[in-house]
């Protein structure tokens, strides 16, 4: 096989050897490319033109830990994100019923949901439903130890589409529900 | 042009000539036959390496040596025999149906022989074909595609939650706890409990804050006012606010326990 | 997110996605960059200059059997390959023959494999093809056992530079081969 003749085609060489990497090629990978006939200098200075050649166009060429790699400019990612629609994360069953304790019971402790659930709250659960400002503390239990009062928020109402608490199904509504003997 | 088949080692030395009489050493038939990918394969290439007319196979000594190999081979892979026991057995019936005197009215395309040229043959086409399958150019080895990275930069979207899955959560909840009896909850006691929540959120902003001013009564209406003081009631009761007065008819306060 | 405004800014968005997919793009795929927001009449002419961009550079556009993808010149792929010099393992002759038969004769049962080879199928040689996702399971033949019949995947297609089936070498090409049975 004949060597590449010209800096474009060395450059080209290096173009598509980067764009079809799976992942970042160190310069040692590179020099493999030219068959130990390139200098690492010459090779720089190749990888600064082809950075500036890509400057103006749809991806970036980029140096990383392990080396160098082409990647999308960002206001494109933007785009190509839509490819790979992220699944819906859903929420674990204790955030669930927590939520749901605080909503019909509030204000409550971490004691009483701990009462009602019979299992420890995970501090990451309530973490999880702080964060999304859904709940929030309202006060404090002046009982030894203090415990923060939760109670949902009104962001918690706009997410849900509801303009009160008393929107939400009232429990004598399922409590009954569950024996429909006649109908 | 022959058809290739694998290279045979025995004992380190390459096996380049088949003896005419095809006789295989005992100790190098498996080693032989491994490099065969079965009777077809086998007799393939005893035919071509024989440059024998497949309608001229010599029925016979060709069944009598698939016999041989079968004897020896159980000894060594059982698995491995049934393949060569059955063409063994196909060998045998077409040399006995050639041996049989031809009645006339069969014709003569019923030669015996048909199926295993047919078979043969097709056997033959496909290893042609995954030769050249195998030469095609793939990803990765012919050919690279295109994999520049790209930021994965998406928001992380929250989880969805709705009215139904709450309603469901609380479900659980109650059906664990068997708090049905005593803890019904109707619209009005959520209300109160809201409300609860309410007053306290506002009474967190420290210091002493008017009864009247937790009561909005140009929007409120009656109902509104009513759960409002029930909850005033109830957080008194639970002792989360203190409510004073210094004097009969004086502005009452109230303040949030834990709020000094 | 404003949407692209111009011919340049879409085969930008276009060509970001090709470079940066995993596997190859349809055109369903492509058109949810655009959510939803152009015909497919427009994207097939985008594809089509976005090839002819491509055509003096470094990559080819392609079309395989599931989509659209970009891949080095043959004349630079020689370059590329030095940087894993190790050749992949090859597979036995026993599941490129099995391969072929699936190719060609599909869909096949394990049976039929073993009728035309003359040997047991080994369940290890269908696992390394349904692992490569080369071949798959496309239903079962109504006989006793209702034993499974494989056909070759798009994946198989793809990996082989095809769109379809009808582009693999002719079967007819061994039948006939170079030696005629009876010589």
């Amino acid at each position: 096989m004949r060597g590449p003749e010209n800096v474009a085609e060395m450059k080209g060489i290096l173009e598509a050897a980067l764009l079809t990497a799976s992942q970042p090629l160190s310069l040692d990978d590179m020099l493999k490319l030219f068959a130990g006939r390139m200098e690492r200098a010459t090779l720089r200075m190749l990888l600064d033109e082809l950075k500036q050649d890509w400057e103006d166009r749809t991806l970036d060429l980029i140096q990383v830990a392990t080396g160098y790699r082409f990647q999308a400019k960002p206001e494109l990612s933007a785009f190509i994100v839509r490819l790979n629609p992220e699944r819906q994360p859903r929420y674990s069953r204790a955030v669930m019923e927590t939520l749901a304790i605080i909503a019909y019971r509030q204000p409550v402790t971490r004691g009483d949901i701990e009462q009602i659930r019979g299992v420890a709250v995970n501090p990451n659960v309530m973490r999880q439903l702080v964060e999304r400002d859904w709940v929030d503390v309202v006060g404090q239990r002046e009982v030894p130890g203090r415990p923060s009062l939760y109670a949902t928020t009104k962001h918690f109402l706009d997410d849900l589409n509801l303009c009160s608490l008393s929107e939400l199904p009232p429990f004598e509504d399922f409590s009954q529900s569950e024996v429909p003997l006649s109908s | 042009m022959l058809v290739t088949t694998s290279e045979i080692k025995i004992n380190g030395e390459l096996l380049t000539e088949l003896p005419l009489d095809l006789y295989i050493p005992p100790d190098a038939l498996e080693v032989y036959l491994e490099s065969f990918e079965g009777p077809l394969d086998l007799l393939l290439y005893l035919i071509r390496k024989n440059n024998l007319d497949i309608l001229d196979i010599p029925m016979a000594k060709l069944t009598v040596q698939y016999m041989d190999y079968v004897d020896k081979m159980r000894a060594i892979n059982l698995e491995l025999a049934a393949d060569y026991l059955l063409m063994s057995a196909m060998l045998i019936e077409i040399k006995s149906r050639m041996l049989l005197p031809t009645p006339a009215e069969v014709e003569e395309e019923d030669d015996p022989r048909a199926e295993l040229v047919r078979r043969l043959m097709e056997y033959e086409a496909i290893k042609l074909a995954a030769q050249r399958l195998d030469e095609m150019p793939k990803v990765g080895e012919g050919f690279q595609v295109a994999h520049a990275y790209y930021q994965h930069i998406a928001e992380i979207k929250p989880p969805e939650v709705d009215v139904d899955a709450l309603v469901e959560a609380w479900k659980n909840v109650v059906k664990r706890a068997k708090l049905n009896s005593n803890h019904q909850l109707g619209r009005a006691e959520l209300s109160v409990r809201e409300h609860m929540s309410l007053v306290l959120r506002r009474l967190q902003a420290g210091g002493m804050c008017e009864f009247s001013e937790l009561f909005d009564f140009e929007t409120g209406g009656l109902p509104k006012l009513v759960v409002n003081f029930l909850a005033i009631l109830e957080l008194a009761k639970e002792g989360l606010i203190k409510i004073t007065q210094q004097a009969a008819f004086s502005t009452i306060y109230l303040q949030a326990s834990n709020v000094e």
